[in-house]
């Protein structure tokens, strides 16, 4: 059973089929595909253990032999919720882009079937250049998404947004390649790419200077993930990307890719440097802490609502870096959570800002007003989601924020203190929003389309399964933090001697008959 | 210093010294000529500059392989003077004129 | 019945309220609306006096009652669960929040019966008194904080009620982004808490407790306490975050009587005497709380006074009120803070519903230099109103009278208080007597100054019920907590049943000073003294129309200016703190992302096309130049070979 | 003195003189004439060579065919003397001709320095004793070459037909 490869490989496949779909039923397949791939990962609640640290479901072949390259995949505890989170929000994505999408919706939605491939091969591969593979990959269909599908300045924000993610990938790739030079000293001398083998290595580090391998391989997987996710002073090109993106873009780029920052600190820095990470944290959490009040700054004074929502990604970001690099249970563990809570509000927020621009086409703040009068569901929903940012308890994005700034707490006083202060900042951008675009008077868009703007039955189906893990992640955290307490914990206790062990799928079959062979015999 | 002997006896070194002077008077053709037909002329030079080091060799040698090799460039000559010539005759119908510099239309 | 489940409905019943309302929140149906949403408060009204009344049943001291609903969060040492705790303070403060509750639930169907939404009015009040219950039922700060953000929310969603008035939405929005401020303080608070004692729990956090106080401001608990007090001001409109409540006034008026003076403004009071063990131990926290309750008691008096607005009014008088009860807080009298709270509850929002009944009347006409004379028009409002107006001034033998004495006793004997709050509290209670009397001489008595198009008229029987029991309540609430001075005169020797009541849980500051009965006796007959006095004045003042308060306003000149535009404070916040935050957002915006990060980009990238734009010319698509890099290059190679060798 | 020698150093003169003016002329059908009297001359060195038949093929095939070739061309494009028949720019032109007068000396300095290697190499590589006749020649064709050979003889028919494609081509660079 090759679960994990299926769901890397099965989108791709169905992506081959969509292409011989006739255009006109192309994006109810797409939409049968994506939900049947959601279904498939769902399948990983019975065959993933939550009881145990290990790496699982492992399935390991070899690639390139002569430099230890495989293809080699496995899931725990961290990686568990992302790989869900993307298969759950692409169905939603694909639902909620049916209308948005005029132009050749063929190859929208295989773009979008390929980026699931190349999200899902990020988050299983436990290969370094497996992981680089699918970490760079993903951004070709991204970029297609936005350059294509995307708005006015559409051209400019997908090679912004390119060559600021593949510039920061190339240090990235230097680094890899660096370790996996350095994985020859390991006992057996062979070399390998695989994450496994990089924990193990013990790589010299030099407290108070720059120039000690440590600190350098260290900053150069830091700036490929502060790029991608994006923290302060490299976020610029994610405004300019969400604005121009289409819908499905912001939320695919938005609930998924920017995890992929985060979830390298989480998978790669922190356990493979640890004394670099013990060391740096206080950078790391310094751009965090900035990242969190300046995007929260900014937010406030953007005119087009959904640069707002780029920016509020940006501040919310940065609490995630902030609970990371904490270094504590707390914050990891709020890290964690808050990267799927960013994934679902932050990816509602773009979906109802899309769905309003498809009756408008238009953004700016000041057009708007009275929205709550016209389209009195649809604020409803908003306002659930906006609750849900800004972290009102009893929503998911309280309990996140919350966990990752009692961690911070414990790591650095002043930094919470200040992060705390995101939380008033926070509020403030979205309800002074909320304010302009959903209360007081009608505004001329408002005026203009006044009969259309409520919120469809396609897109309350789209919104519902959103806003009830609002709720139930906000009030029920422990059903989905037991699934990667146990991985987190031994992430946390072990940080400075990170290992992780697993067992081949194949090897597993084989103890099974073993065991299932003696005890005949024994019968 | 300069060996009149070796002047004298007729040796491998002579063609081979006459063959690379031959393959160098070629290649400036190639390099500066602006007519096509020229350069395709310059072409030949050099190609018969590696024959004759080919047949020097083969004789010097005493080994007839080099034959064998001289023969067959012979053929890629002929062969790539044919082409050469049938594309000279495709630009001189769109200019008139068979210059060089007209393949820069190729270009992207 | 198990307690679970009792505390589930108690819950649940407010929940279904809003849940059904909300969900037909376009339903114009007022009366369905009305009677679910105040059925849902009524049952958890009764489920409120069952539970107390099984709290009664227990044992002194061990009144206690703890109920575990779910794991909320458990990560590693931390835990915070929803589990509730019914203890002497929160069953003083459920009664209250259901009991008024379902009183201004009652009022609200009459008074929004003309509104477009009352489905969603009754939704969102149902949904304030499930987050005003978990409030004071958690017992955890982590709950206790659920409810605390809960109730903000309610606020913001019903002052921000009728949304399509921009500035009643941007009043919402002021009111939720303050209480932020506090809350962020709040949270730090709760971390301190948690660093400190490794737990939230209350009762763990109580017998962790050490037993010394301490000094200065760096101890732990000194800054958890600050912190949260911080967080206090934010909810209960104390210097200087208090500027939210007056602009709160734009929700609809049973809004402001049951969230802006009955009970989400006394949270802060609650978290407060909630952990008051831990307040005792940092004396210096507890000072600026007196000041800061004394100076808010002070400034909003001086305010009221000359507002006309007649929720205007009372929203100062809430905030000055409420810093009443600080004071008492800070100088350790924490039963008579309790005790104000409650007849401070029932006489505010009388008050507030009867300003509603006016209002209704007066055809949401609110400026009370347009009333007079509504004494024959409203017979009933009026004379509640005057229980209201008696209690609050604080005539004997109405609640607020035995409140308001005994905190100010507590200011002037405690060990934590002193001569000069005492002062300060004292000029207070005649300032309220001021412009209290002056509220009640504009509106009710005098001369009609009513336009000729409105024709006042009395409110329906939903609406004068619970001004009735209000009333009633406003009259003999403070009889529970008979201070012993009086109670020894009394016959049957009424013991202070609420002292008594919150004993094993809170204890006031020991009064260990030389103030002797007869000091107390005095200071209780100075206060009733002047309070008359200044009653008196004002209504001479206008009830009987004269001009010595303009010949005042006028001798005092830009001191008066100051007071009637709220010392300009709102003014001081915008253009010193708001504004120039915005200005340099955007500052950060265009010179800091688009100016200058993406700049250096762009040098980046312009080096590098620049250098494209240097070798373009190699490739220039002349074939000869290319055989000539070719040969060039074959020949360098060729060189660095046969000089190699 | 051997005749031999003379003869050498009288055809290499030749050959080079002819060559040279093959790049220097002026009209290309000069350049054609003394192409062909380059070719003939070496057909000349090969014969000294012994390699008779290659002399031969030399003869027929280049000064022959080819040849006639471009003069064919040459008398269908009716060209004239030419007015700038070298590439413009003097520095490149410098460039390319220094270059290649450094190559030259390069390859003529590498033949002289290795020329003992050379001449021993010479000498012993005739081991599987075949002959040098035009009858080995033909024997090894058409036993060792076979398959090389037939592979040619595709490559030309593919050039015929490749040719004429080409050169049907009507003008206009899209066409």
């Amino acid at each position: 059973m090759f679960l994990l490869s299926l769901l890397i490989f099965v989108p791709l496949l169905f992506a081959v089929v969509l292409l011989f779909t006739k255009e006109s039923q192309v994006k109810y397949t797409a939409l049968a595909f994506s939900t049947a791939e959601f279904i498939l990962s769902l399948r990983l609640f019975r065959d993933f253990n939550p009881g145990t640290a290990d790496l699982q479901l492992v399935e390991k072949f070899s690639w390139v032999k002569s430099f230890g390259i495989n293809y080699f995949v496995g899931i725990d505890g961290i990686s568990f919720w992302l790989v869900l989170l993307t298969t759950f929000l692409m169905p939603i994505t694909i639902l909620g882009s049916w209308k948005a999408v005029e132009k050749s919706q063929k190859t929208f939605y295989v773009s979008l079937m390929v980026m699931q491939t190349t999200l899902l091969g990020t988050f299983l591969a436990m290969d370094a250049i497996l992981f680089y593979v699918f970490f760079e990959a993903a951004l070709i269909p991204m970029y297609f998404l936005i350059g294509i599908w995307g708005g006015p300045r559409k051209i400019y924000a997908s090679i912004k947004f390119f060559i600021y993610t593949m510039f920061g990938s190339v240090f990235m790739l230097l680094a890899i390649i660096t370790l996996m030079v350095m994985t020859t000293t390991l006992e057996g001398g062979a070399m390998s790419a695989s994450f496994i083998d990089f924990y193990k290595l013990d790589i010299p580090f030099v407290g108070g200077t720059l120039l000690n391998s440590q600190t350098l391989l260290f900053f150069a997987f830091c700036l490929a993930f502060a790029i991608k996710c994006p923290m302060f002073p490299v976020h610029t090109w994610l405004p300019d990307a969400h604005t121009e993106a289409p819908t499905a873009g912001s939320v695919i780029l938005a609930g998924v890719m920017l995890k992929m920052g985060t979830y390298g600190f989480l998978r790669l820095v922190l356990p493979m440097f640890p004394e670099a990470t013990a060391y740096w944290a206080w950078v790391l959490m310094l751009l965090a802490v900035i990242g969190i009040i300046y995007g929260a700054l900014v937010a406030m004074v953007q005119p087009d609502i959904k640069k707002l929502v780029a920016y509020s990604s940006v501040s919310h970001m940065g609490y995630i870096v902030l609970g990371l690099f904490s270094l504590n249970q707390f914050g990891i563990t709020g890290g964690l959570y808050q990267m799927l809570n960013h994934g679902i509000s932050t990816g509602a927020l773009f979906l109802l800002v899309g769905m309003i621009y498809e009756r408008t086409h238009d953004r700016e703040i000041s057009k708007y007003g009275g929205l709550a009068k016209a389209a009195p569901w649809f604020t409803i929903i908003f306002m659930i989601i906006t609750m849900s940012s800004i972290a009102v308890p009893m929503t998911n994005g309280f309990v996140g924020e919350f966990l990752i700034l009692i961690g911070a707490f414990g790591a650095n006083k002043i930094f919470a203190g200040f992060a705390v202060l995101g939380v008033v900042l926070g509020a403030t951008y979205m309800l002074w929003m909320v304010k302009r675009v959903f209360f007081g008077t009608y505004g001329e868009l408002v005026e203009k389309y006044k009969g259309k703007l409520e919120i469809t039955k396609r897109e309350c189906i789209v919104m519902a399964p959103l806003v009830i893990l609002v709720f139930w992640m906000g009030l029920l955290p422990n059903h989905f933090l037991d699934w990667s307490k146990v991985s987190l914990e031994h992430l946390v206790n072990s940080k400075d001697k990170y290992t992780l062990s697993y067992s081949l799928e194949s090897e597993k079959i084989e103890n099974k008959n073993l065991i299932a062979f003696k005890n005949k015999t024994v019968k | 210093m300069l060996n009149f002997e070796s002047l004298a006896a007729i040796g491998l070194n002579h063609y081979l010294i006459v063959s690379a002077a031959l393959f160098c008077i070629g290649m400036v053709g190639v390099l500066v000529r602006r007519n096509v037909l020229v350069i395709l002329m310059s072409i030949e030079l050099m190609l018969n500059a590696v024959n004759l080091s080919f047949v020097a060799f083969s004789h010097f040698s005493q080994n007839i392989n080099g034959q064998v090799m001289v023969f067959f460039v012979m053929t890629i000559a002929a062969a790539e003077a044919g082409v050469g010539l049938a594309i000279a005759v495709t630009i001189f119908k769109r200019f008139k004129e068979v210059n060089i510099s007209f393949f820069e239309q190729l270009k992207g | 019945m198990s307690n679970t489940l009792l505390f589930s409905l108690l819950f649940i019943f407010p929940l279904l309220g809003f849940l059904f309302n909300g969900i037909r929140f376009k339903s114009k149906n007022y009366k369905l609306a009305g009677i679910v949403g105040t059925a849902a408060v009524g049952a958890s009204f009764l489920i409120s006096v069952i539970l107390v009344a099984k709290l009664i049943g227990l044992e002194e001291g061990a009144r206690s009652i703890t109920v575990h609903l779910f794991d909320w969060i458990n990560i590693g040492d931390f835990s915070a669960n929803a589990s509730f705790l019914l203890d002497p303070i929160s069953a003083v403060m459920i009664l209250i929040i259901t009991g008024v509750g379902s009183l201004i639930h009652l009022f609200s169907i009459g008074y929004m019966s003309h509104d477009e939404r009352p489905s969603k009015y009754f939704s969102f009040l149902n949904l304030f008194i499930f987050n005003m219950l978990l409030l004071v039922l958690g017992d955890n700060l982590l709950v206790l904080f659920v409810g605390w953000e809960g109730v903000g929310l309610c606020s913001y969603l019903l002052i921000g009620f009728w949304f399509t008035d921009q500035q009643k939405a941007a009043a919402g929005m002021k009111a939720f982004i303050t209480n932020r401020i506090g809350d962020a303080a709040f949270l730090i608070g709760l971390f301190l808490v948690f660093t400190n004692f490794g737990t939230i729990e209350f009762s763990s956090i109580t017998s962790l407790l050490p037993a010394t106080a301490e000094s200065g401001w760096s101890g732990p608990i000194t800054l958890a306490c600050l912190f949260l007090f911080i967080g206090a001001t934010g909810k209960s409109a104390q210097i200087p975050l208090y500027v939210w409540l007056p602009d709160a006034m734009a929700g609809p008026t049973p809004v402001s009587a049951l969230i802006h003076a009955a009970t989400m403004v006394t949270a802060g009071i609650y978290l407060i005497v909630r952990l008051s063990g831990m307040y005792m131990l940092a004396p210096d926290v507890m000072m600026l709380i007196a000041i800061i309750g004394a100076l808010t008691a002070f400034f909003a008096a001086t305010i009221a006074i000359t507002q006309n607005d007649i929720k205007k009014i009372l929203a100062y008088s809430t905030v000055s009120q409420l810093g009443y009860m600080f004071l008492a807080v800070g100088v350790g009298a924490f039963v008579p803070a309790m005790f104000h709270l409650m007849t401070h509850a029932f006489f505010k929002a009388l008050m507030f519903l009867g300003s509603g009944s006016v209002i209704h009347a007066m055809h949401e006409e609110q400026d009370i230099r347009k009333m007079g004379g509504l004494k024959k028009y409203m017979p009933i409002t009026h004379f509640t109103f005057l229980l209201g107006w008696l209690a609050i001034i604080g005539i004997p033998p109405l609640a607020g009278f035995f409140s308001k004495d005994e905190i100010l006793w507590y200011t002037f004997a405690s060990p934590a208080g002193s001569k000069v709050l005492w002062v300060i509290g004292a000029i207070t209670a005649v300032m309220t007597a001021f412009y209290m009397t002056r509220l009640m001489a504009l509106t009710f008595w005098g001369e009609s100054r009513v336009s000729k198009d409105v024709h006042p008229h009395e409110s329906p029987v939903s609406m004068t019920i619970p001004l009735i029991v209000l009333g009633v309540l406003s009259t003999i609430g403070g009889w529970i907590g008979i201070p012993h001075l009086i109670s020894h005169y009394l016959p049957g020797h009424i013991p202070n049943v609420l002292e008594h009541w919150l004993e094993p849980v809170v204890k006031n500051i020991e009064l260990t000073g030389p103030a002797t009965m007869a000091d107390e006796i005095v200071i209780m007959s100075l206060t009733m003294a002047l309070i008359i006095g200044a009653a008196w004045t004002a209504y001479m003042f206008y009830a009987r129309k004269s001009s010595i308060p303009s010949k005042v306003s006028k001798a005092l000149g830009p001191l008066s200016t100051a007071v009637e535009n709220k010392y300009f404070v709102d003014e001081f916040y915008n253009s010193k703190l708001i504004n120039p935050l915005i200005e340099a957002s955007k500052g950060l915006w265009l010179y800091i992302d688009v100016n200058f990060i993406d700049k250096v980009t762009y040098l980046a990238s312009d080096f590098a096309t620049g250098c494209g734009r240097g070798i373009k010319h190699l490739q220039n698509g002349n074939i000869q130049r290319y055989a000539m890099y070719m040969s060039v290059g074959l020949i360098l190679i060729l060189s660095l070979i046969l000089m190699g060798s | 003195m051997d005749i031999s020698v003379l003869l050498f150093y009288g055809l290499s003169f030749i050959v080079l003189c002819f060559a040279l003016a093959v790049v220097v002329s002026n009209n290309p059908v000069y350049s054609a004439f003394y192409l062909a009297i380059t070719m003939v001359s070496l057909a000349f060195v090969y014969f000294i060579l012994q390699a008779y038949f290659i002399a031969g093929v030399q003869l027929i095939v280049y000064a022959g065919a080819v040849m006639v070739l471009f003069v064919m061309v040459l008398m269908m494009f009716d060209l004239k003397k030419e007015k700038d028949s070298f590439s413009k720019g003097r520095m490149s032109n410098f460039l390319k001709v220094s270059s290649v007068g450094w190559l030259w000396g390069l390859i003529a300095g590498a033949i002289y320095m290795s020329s003992d290697l050379l001449s021993m190499g010479a000498t012993l590589h005739n081991k599987d004793g075949v002959g040098t006749t035009t009858k080995d020649l033909a024997k090894l064709l058409y036993t060792d070459y076979i398959f090389a050979f037939e592979l040619l003889g595709l490559l030309l028919l593919l050039i015929a037909v490749g040719a004429v494609a080409v050169s049907r081509i009507k003008g206009g660079t899209h066409a």
